[in-house]
C-alpha cells in the first residue's frame, strides 16, 4: 500500500515541516533579557508528526480510490455509512435510543452535581448547535456572527430582570423572540448577498453587538458586566445549588428534545425541502418559485431564536453576563459543532457537540490545545470528510399505496 | 449504593451543600481550592498564585498541617471565563472544598461567588480588584488581598492633583473591564474635586488597534497636562511611546497593570519619568524575601503577577483555619475580621466588607528604567 | 488646521499598514474566489519570525543595516512558505468543493496558525527591536510625522508600484490575470494553473510579512493575536476598495485608515471598530463590488 | 385575442455590450415557438430577462394568461414570474444534485402550496393532507415524464437524458401554462430526442405553450408552430418552419449551406 516513493517524497515533507516550523517551533527568545532557548526536539516531533500525517493521509485517498474503483466496476456495493445505518435499521438503534436515553435520565442522579453542570453547559451548545444548524447546515447561509443572537438572549434576560424583575419563563420566549427581531432586522438587507459576503457581514455585525455591549455602558453595564442574575425559580421555591444544577439539567433535557423535535419537523416540511433546495442551487430554486429572500429569513430568524433563548438559559446559569462571553472565537466553535457533526445532521451535531465540549472538560491537561484541534478539525473535516461523522440522512416519503404497485415493475 | 446515597440526599434536600462547612473531623485533610486562569492567554496572570499556594501550603504541611489535619490544594482553571468559572465552582463546590483562594479576574470571580456563597464557602481573591466585589454588599463570603479600583484610582487622581499640581487631565482607558473600571472612577473622583483639576477627554482605545497616533493627537490637542491610562502594560507603552514620538511632554500616570517591569522593557527610554500605581513595596519585608526565595529555587525564575497578593491570601486563610479550629465559615469569617495575621504586606486583617486593611497603593516613577517608589 | 494634518498624515499610516496585508487578500480573492481568512495570521507569523530573527541576530553582535536586511529576508520567506504551505494544505484539496468549504477550512487555518504561535512561543506581547531609526532630517517634522511613519508611507508606495508593474508586465503577471478571468480557460492554454496560484499566495504572504514587521517596528511590540484584527481591518479595506482589485485595495485601505483616524480625533474612539465595521456592512449590502471592483454578473 | 406572451421592444444592455436588441416576440396559446440562433445570438439571455434573473434595459413583458387580464412581467422576481405561471428549465441542468428525484419534482410545487413554520411544527390536518397531496401530484407528473421508478434516486446519479427530463417534470410542477425549454435536446441521443419529441408534444396536449430554444433543427421543424430567429439580440426573422427554412436571411446569417441537410 505504501510504496517506497510514497516514503521518499513523506521524507521530503518532513523535511520542509522541519524548515517551516524551525523559527517558530525551535527557536524562542526573550528579547528583554536576551537569552535564545534552542528547542531542538521540537524540531524531532515535527518531522515525525507531519511524515505521519502524510502517510496517513496518503493511505486514506489510496483506500478511498481503491474502494470507488471497485464500486465502480461493481465488485463490492457502496458501503451504506455507519451513521446511515445506525439511524435508518430499526433493530440497531431502538435498544442504542433506549439505553442513551435511560443514561441522560439518571445521569443527576448518578454524578456529582459537577458532572451534571458541565453535561447543562454541553447541552447548550447541542441546542447551539442545532440552531445554527438550521442555517450553516441545512439553509447554507454561513454565519459567522450567530454568537450576536445568543448575547441578545444573555443580556435580555439580565436587563429586563434587572430593571422590571421579569423572571426566566417570562423571558425565554421574550428572549427568543427579540433575538429572532435581531435576526430579521440584520438579515433583511444582508440576505440577498452572496455566500462568502455574507459570512463576512455576520462576522461583522457579531462584532458590532459585542463592541456595543463593551462600550455603552448606560444600557449595558459595559465590561464589568451585570451580575446576581438569578436562577430559573420552581414554583417559587428557593433551590439550592445541587438542586438548582439538576432542576437546569433536566430543564435542558427537555429543551434538547424540544429542539430535535422542531428542527426534525421543519426539515421534513415544505419549508425544510426549499432550505435543502437553497443550499443546492438558488437560481433554480428561485426559479421554481420560491422566494429566496424570505426562505433564507425564516432560516436565519429561527436560527437565532435558538440561540437567543439558550442565550437566556446561559444568563440564568452563570448568574453572570459580560461582553466577553460573546466573541467570534464562540461562534467558530459552533461552527466547528456543526461541520464536526455534518451539516444538516441532527445526530451528527448532537454528537459532535458533546465531543467538543465534553472532552476539553475531562481533559483539562490538553486545554491548551483546544483551539488548536478546533482549528484543525475544521481544516480537517473540510479536506477528507466534508458530510461530518455523521452524515446528513435521505429522508423518505411514504408513497401512497394507490401509486406503488406502478411503481414495483422496475 | 452511591446513587442511593444520592437520592436520600435529593430527599433530604438542603443540607446537601450546607453540611460541606460544618466542621471536619480532624483527620479530614482541609481542603483550598486555587481558582482562576491557568491556561490560555491569561495564565501568566493566573500561575504564580498556585505557585503561591503550593509553596505556602508546603510549609504548612512539612510542620504537621492545620491543628493536625493535613492541607490539600484543588487546583482549577477558570480560563478567566465567567461561564467557565462557574463549572469551576461547581466542581470545587462538589469536591467539598473548604475555603477557595481566587478567582484571578474579576469578571469569573462576579460568576462563581454566588456558587460559593450558596455553599458557605470563603472565597479570597489576590488579584479582582472590582469595587462592587466587596462594596455591593453581595458577597459577604468574599475577601481579598489587593486594594480595589476605586482606592488605586483616588491614589493616582490625588497625586496628579496634589504632587504634581496638573489643572488639566486626561482620561484615557482600554475599554476592558479594569481600565474602563478604573478610568470611570478616575473621572469621577477628578470631578469631585472641586475645580482643582479638569477631565479635559474621556477615550477608550481599541486593544490591538495598529495605530494609536490619532488618540495622541487628540491628547496633544486637549492640552491635557497629564495622562491617567486605566489598563494594562501593552497598550500603555504603545500610547506612551507614540506620545513621546511626537515630542510631547504630557505626564503619563497608569495603574497595577502597568507596574509591571514589562512595560519598561518593552517602551524603553520612552518609559521613563512615567509614574504608576502598585502596592506599596514590599521587598523589605521577611515573609516577602522568604517566598520571592523559594519560588526562586524552586522554578529558577522571577515570580510573576500577585504573587505577593496571594502569599498573603493563603497565610491569611491557613491562619484563619488554624485559629478557628474548625471550617465551619463563620468562625473563619471572624478570626479574618478581628485577628491580624504576618503577611508579605505586614500585619493585616480585612474589614466588614473584606477589603484588607493595610493594603494599599502607592506611587512610583519610573526613573533610570526601574520603578522606585514616590515618597 | 494642524490638527487636520496631523489627523491626516496618523490616517495615512494607518491606511499604507492596512493596504499591506489587503493586497494579499485581494490578490488571493482575485485568483481563486476565496476569502483567506489565515491571511491575518500570515502577517502575525511574519513579524514573530521577524523579532525572532532579529533578536538573534543582534545578540550574535550584527550590525543594524544587515539586521534590517536578513530580517526582512527572513519574515519575507517564512511567511511566504507558511502562505504556500496553507494554501496546499487547506485550500488546494477544495479546489471544486461548494464554495463554502474553503472558507470554512481558511477560518480554521486561521485558529490553528493563532494558536500554534501561541504555544510554540508565548501570549504576552513581546517587544520588537526598533529596526527604523529616528532620522535627523526627520526631527523638524517629528510632530507631525514620526520616521517609522514615513518609511511605512514610501514602502507601501514602492510595493505597490512593484506589484503592479509585476501584474501587468511579466509574463508570471499576464498568467495570473489570465487565471483570474477564467481558470479552464488559462489551463487549456497551457498555464500551470497550480503553480500561478502557489505564486500568487507567495507573493501576497511575502507582502504580509513586510507589512507584519514595519508595523511591529513602529508600535514596537507583538503577540500571536495581531493578525486577526489587522487581517479584518485589512479585509475591509480590501473590500471597500473592491475586492479582487489592487488599486483597489490600496485605495480602500487609505480611505478606512483615513475614515478612522477622523472619526477617532472629531468623534471618539470608542466605537473605532464599530465605525470600520458598520463601513464593511454598509459596503457590502449597498456596492458589493465595492468603489473600483466590478458587478459581475452570474451565469445562468 | 390577446397573445398569452407578448414581448415588446426588449432591450438588454452589459455594461456597453447589447445582447438583445428591441426583439419582438409573440406566443399564442396552446402554441409551441422556437427560438433559434447561432451561439451567443442572445437567446438564453432572453430567457434570463423574461424569467426575472436579469432586470431588462428597456421594453415590455406583457403576459396574458387564458381568461384574466394583462400583466407586465418587468421587474418581477424570479419566483414572482414562476407564479405567473411561467416555467423554465435550464440549459446547463440546474437540479438539485443531492435531493432526490421526487424531492427535486417537490420543490416545483412549492409556489403552488402554502405550510408555514407553525404549520410544519404542529403538522395540523391541513398540512398534512397538503404534504399528501404534493407527494401524490408530483409522483403523477414523474408517471407522466417517465421517471417514476426512479423516484428515490438522487438527482445526480441518474442519466444524462433523465436529468433533462427531470427538470421538465419540475417545471411541470408549478402549474404553468407556459414553459420555457432551454435546449432540452442537448446531449440527447436520436432515441432520447424523439421520446422527447413525444412528449413535449403530450404536454401541449395538455393545454401547455411552449417556448422552445433549440440547436436541433429536426426537433426545432417537426415541433414549431411558429420559429424566431435571432443573431447578434436581434431578430432576422420569424414565421412558420416552412418560411424559415426559405427564408434567405436566415439561410445566411444562420442555417448557411447546411438548410437541406437539416
Amino acid at each position: 500500500m505504501i510504496s517506497f516513493k510514497d516514503i521518499q517524497k513523506g521524507l521530503l515533507v518532513s523535511l520542509w515541516f522541519v524548515f517551516l516550523t524551525f523559527p517558530l517551533m525551535v527557536i524562542k527568545v526573550n528579547p528583554i533579557e536576551r537569552v535564545i532557548t534552542w528547542r531542538w526536539q521540537n524540531m524531532g516531533w515535527v518531522a515525525l508528526g507531519s511524515f505521519c500525517y502524510y502517510l496517513a493521509t496518503k493511505i486514506y485517498k489510496a483506500r478511498k480510490l481503491a474502494r470507488q474503483q471497485q464500486i465502480k466496476l461493481g465488485l463490492i456495493k457502496e458501503r451504506v455509512d455507519w451513521g446511515q445505518r445506525l439511524l435508518s435499521e430499526r433493530k440497531i438503534y431502538l435498544p442504542v435510543l433506549i439505553v442513551v436515553g435511560l443514561g441522560f435520565l439518571i445521569f443527576p442522579l448518578v454524578l456529582s452535581t459537577y458532572q451534571t453542570n458541565i453535561m447543562v453547559t454541553a447541552l447548550m451548545y447541542v441546542v447551539l448547535g442545532l440552531g445554527l444548524n438550521i442555517v450553516v447546515g441545512v439553509a447554507g447561509l454561513l454565519d459567522l456572527g450567530y454568537v450576536a443572537f445568543y448575547a441578545v438572549g444573555a443580556y435580555s434576560y439580565a436587563l429586563l430582570n434587572m430593571h422590571y424583575g421579569l423572571g426566566f419563563w417570562t423571558v425565554l420566549p421574550i428572549g427568543g423572540l427579540l433575538a429572532a427581531s435581531f435576526g430579521i432586522l440584520l438579515g433583511f438587507p444582508v440576505l440577498r448577498l452572496r455566500g462568502d459576503y455574507l459570512a463576512i457581514v455576520t462576522l461583522g455585525f457579531g462584532e458590532i453587538i459585542r463592541l456595543i455591549l463593551e462600550n455603552w455602558n448606560s444600557f449595558s453595564h459595559g465590561p464589568s458586566g451585570i451580575s446576581n442574575i438569578p436562577r430559573p425559580g420552581f414554583l417559587g421555591l428557593h433551590l439550592s445549588l445541587g438542586h438548582s444544577i439538576t432542576y437546569m439539567y433536566y430543564l435542558m433535557i427537555l429543551m434538547v428534545l424540544f429542539t430535535i423535535f422542531v428542527v426534525n419537523r421543519l426539515q421534513n416540511s415544505r419549508i425544510g425541502r426549499a432550505w435543502f433546495a437553497l443550499r443546492e442551487d438558488e437560481i433554480a430554486c428561485q426559479a421554481m418559485g420560491i422566494d429566496k429572500t424570505r426562505t433564507k429569513l425564516t432560516a436565519f430568524a429561527l436560527g437565532a431564536t435558538w440561540a437567543g433563548m439558550v442565550g437566556v438559559i446561559f444568563a440564568a446559569k452563570t448568574t453572570f453576563v459580560n461582553p466577553a462571553s460573546f466573541t467570534f472565537l464562540e461562534s467558530a466553535i459552533i461552527l466547528c459543532i456543526v461541520v464536526l457533526g455534518g451539516m444538516g445532521s441532527i445526530i451528527g451535531v448532537i454528537v459532535a457537540a458533546l465531543i467538543l465540549i465534553l472532552m476539553p472538560e475531562y481533559l483539562r491537561a490538553f486545554s491548551d490545545y483546544r483551539m488548536l484541534v478546533f482549528g484543525a478539525v475544521l481544516v480537517i473535516m473540510m479536506v477528507f470528510r466534508p458530510q461530518g461523522i455523521i452524515a446528513n440522512v435521505r429522508r423518505t416519503y411514504k408513497i401512497p399505496d394507490a401509486i406503488k404497485p406502478k411503481l414495483s415493475r422496475k | 449504593m452511591k446513587m442511593h446515597h444520592k437520592l436520600l440526599t435529593m430527599i433530604t434536600a438542603a443540607a446537601l451543600t450546607a453540611g460541606v462547612a460544618s466542621g471536619a473531623m480532624a483527620a479530614d485533610p482541609i481542603k483550598i481550592g486555587v481558582a482562576g486562569a491557568h491556561s490560555g492567554d491569561l495564565a501568566s496572570y493566573g500561575l504564580p498564585t498556585v505557585k503561591a499556594a503550593e509553596l505556602v501550603i508546603k510549609d504548612i504541611n512539612a510542620k504537621g498541617g492545620i491543628n493536625g489535619a493535613k492541607v490539600e490544594l484543588l487546583v482549577e482553571d477558570d480560563v478567566c471565563k465567567p461561564e467557565v468559572a462557574t463549572n469551576t465552582a461547581t466542581k470545587l463546590v462538589s469536591q467539598k472544598v473548604n475555603v477557595v483562594i481566587g478567582h484571578i479576574c474579576s469578571g469569573a470571580t462576579k460568576a462563581a461567588l454566588p456558587i460559593y456563597r450558596d455553599a458557605g464557602v470563603i472565597v479570597m481573591s489576590p488579584s479582582a480588584t472590582n469595587p462592587d466585589l466587596t462594596q455591593s454588599g453581595d458577597y459577604p463570603n468574599f475577601y481579598r488581598t489587593i486594594a480595589s479600583d476605586d482606592a488605586q484610582a483616588r491614589t493616582e487622581v490625588d497625586f496628579a492633583i496634589n504632587n504634581l499640581k496638573v489643572k488639566k487631565i486626561a482620561v484615557i482607558h482600554d475599554k476592558g473591564d479594569y481600565g474602563k473600571g478604573l478610568a470611570e472612577f478616575a473621572k469621577k473622583f477628578i470631578e469631585q474635586s472641586g475645580g482643582k483639576a479638569e477631565v479635559v477627554l474621556f477615550e477608550g482605545v481599541t486593544p490591538g488597534a495598529v495605530d494609536y497616533s490619532a488618540v495622541v493627537q487628540k491628547i496633544k490637542r486637549s492640552g491635557a497636562e497629564a495622562v491617567i491610562f486605566g489598563g494594562y502594560h501593552p497598550e500603555a507603552s504603545k500610547i506612551v511611546t507614540q506620545i513621546r514620538k511626537k515630542r510631547m511632554k504630557t505626564t503619563f500616570i497608569s495603574d497595577d497593570g502597568v507596574k509591571d517591569d514589562t512595560f519598561i522593557k518593552v517602551a524603553g527610554k520612552n518609559a521613563e519619568g512615567v509614574y504608576a500605581t502598585g502596592p506599596a513595596d514590599v521587598s523589605s519585608n521577611p515573609l516577602t524575601k522568604k517566598y520571592r526565595d523559594k519560588h526562586q529555587k524552586a522554578y529558577k525564575a522571577e515570580p510573576g503577577a500577585f504573587f505577593d497578593n496571594a502569599v498573603a491570601a493563603t497565610l491569611a486563610l491557613t491562619n484563619a483555619l488554624a485559629k478557628a479550629g474548625s471550617t465551619d465559615s463563620a468562625a473563619i469569617a471572624k478570626v479574618l475580621h478581628t485577628q491580624d495575621v504576618a503577611t508579605p504586606f505586614g500585619d493585616i486583617r480585612f474589614d466588614k466588607k473584606g477589603d484588607a486593611i493595610g493594603v494599599g497603593f502607592s506611587m512610583y516613577q519610573v526613573k533610570d528604567g526601574k520603578y522606585v517608589q514616590v515618597q | 488646521m494642524d490638527y487636520f494634518v496631523e489627523l491626516f498624515f496618523s490616517g495615512l499610516t494607518r491606511g499604507s499598514i492596512y493596504a499591506l496585508i489587503a493586497l494579499g487578500y485581494t490578490m488571493v480573492y482575485g485568483i481563486i474566489g476565496l476569502i483567506n481568512f489565515a491571511h491575518g495570521e500570515i502577517y502575525m507569523i511574519g513579524a514573530f519570525t521577524a523579532l525572532i530573527t532579529s533578536t538573534v541576530l543582534s545578540i550574535f553582535g550584527f550590525p543594524l543595516p544587515a539586521i534590517v536586511i536578513l530580517t526582512l529576508l527572513a519574515s519575507a520567506i517564512w511567511a511566504s512558505a507558511y502562505g504556500f504551505t496553507v494554501e496546499k494544505l487547506a485550500y488546494q484539496p477544495l479546489r471544486n468543493a461548494p464554495r463554502l468549504s474553503p472558507l470554512i477550512s481558511a477560518i480554521g487555518m486561521s485558529m490553528f496558525l493563532q494558536n500554534y504561535v501561541l504555544l510554540a512561543q508565548t501570549s504576552d506581547f513581546l517587544p520588537f527591536p526598533a529596526l527604523i531609526p529616528d532620522f535627523d532630517f526627520m526631527e523638524p517634522y517629528a510632530g507631525f510625522i514620526g520616521s517609522s511613519d514615513m518609511v511605512i508611507l514610501v514602502t507601501t508606495t514602492v510595493v505597490m508600484l512593484l506589484l503592479t508593474w509585476l501584474i501587468k508586465f511579466t509574463r508570471t503577471g499576464k498568467a495570473m490575470r489570465a487565471t483570474a478571468q477564467d481558470r479552464k480557460m488559462a489551463m487549456l492554454v497551457g498555464i500551470n494553473v497550480d503553480n500561478i496560484i502557489s505564486i500568487t499566495f507567495v507573493i501576497g504572504s511575502a507582502l504580509a510579512a513586510i507589512g507584519g514587521l514595519l508595523i511591529a517596528s513602529h508600535i514596537g511590540q507583538i503577540n500571536f493575536y495581531i493578525g486577526f484584527i489587522a487581517g479584518i481591518k485589512a479585509f475591509t479595506a480590501a473590500v471597500l476598495g473592491g475586492i479582487g482589485s489592487i488599486p483597489g485595495a490600496v485605495l480602500g485601505s487609505f480611505i478606512l485608515g483615513l475614515t478612522e483616524s477622523f472619526a477617532t480625533g472629531y468623534v471618539s474612539s470608542d466605537y473605532e471598530d464599530v465605525f470600520a465595521f458598520s463601513l464593511l456592512v454598509l459596503i457590502l449590502i449597498f456596492r458589493p463590488a465595492g468603489i473600483l471592483g466590478k458587478a459581475s454578473i452570474e451565469k445562468v | 385575442m390577446e397573445p398569452l406572451l407578448n414581448i415588446i421592444g426588449l432591450t438588454m444592455d452589459f455594461g456597453g455590450i447589447r445582447a438583445l436588441d428591441s426583439l419582438d416576440l409573440r406566443v399564442r396559446h396552446g402554441e409551441i415557438v422556437a427560438l433559434i440562433g447561432p451561439n451567443g445570438a442572445g437567446k438564453t439571455t432572453f430567457f434570463n430577462c423574461l424569467t426575472g434573473i436579469y432586470k431588462p434595459s428597456a421594453g415590455d413583458l406583457l403576459l396574458t394568461p387564458p381568461g384574466k387580464g394583462t400583466r407586465r412581467l418587468n421587474g418581477l422576481k424570479p419566483n414572482k414570474v414562476t407564479q405567473q405561471g411561467l416555467a423554465r428549465t435550464f440549459q446547463n441542468i440546474r437540479l438539485f444534485p443531492n435531493m432526490t428525484v421526487l424531492e427535486n419534482v417537490m420543490i416545483g410545487r412549492h409556489c403552488r402550496t402554502r405550510a408555514k413554520v407553525l404549520g410544519a411544527i404542529f403538522r395540523n390536518h391541513k398540512t398534512v393532507l397538503e404534504e399528501k397531496e404534493i407527494v401524490r401530484l408530483s409522483l403523477e407528473i414523474l408517471e407522466k415524464i417517465g421517471l417514476a421508478d426512479m423516484y428515490d434516486e438522487f438527482a445526480k446519479n441518474l442519466p444524462y437524458g433523465a436529468q433533462r427530463r427531470l427538470e421538465i417534470a419540475r417545471a411541470l410542477a408549478t402549474d404553468p401554462f407556459m414553459l420555457l425549454l432551454d435546449e432540452p435536446a442537448a446531449g440527447m441521443n436520436p432515441q432520447e430526442t424523439s421520446e422527447l419529441d413525444d412528449l413535449i408534444t403530450t404536454i401541449r396536449d395538455d393545454g401547455l405553450s411552449i417556448l422552445l430554444i433549440e440547436h436541433d433543427m429536426k426537433l426545432v421543424m417537426s415541433l414549431s408552430d411558429y420559429i424566431f430567429v435571432l443573431d447578434y439580440g436581434k431578430k432576422i426573422a420569424e414565421g412558420t418552419p416552412e418560411e424559415i427554412r426559405n427564408n434567405p436571411a436566415v439561410i445566411k446569417a444562420y442555417l448557411g449551406e447546411d438548410i437541406d441537410n437539416a
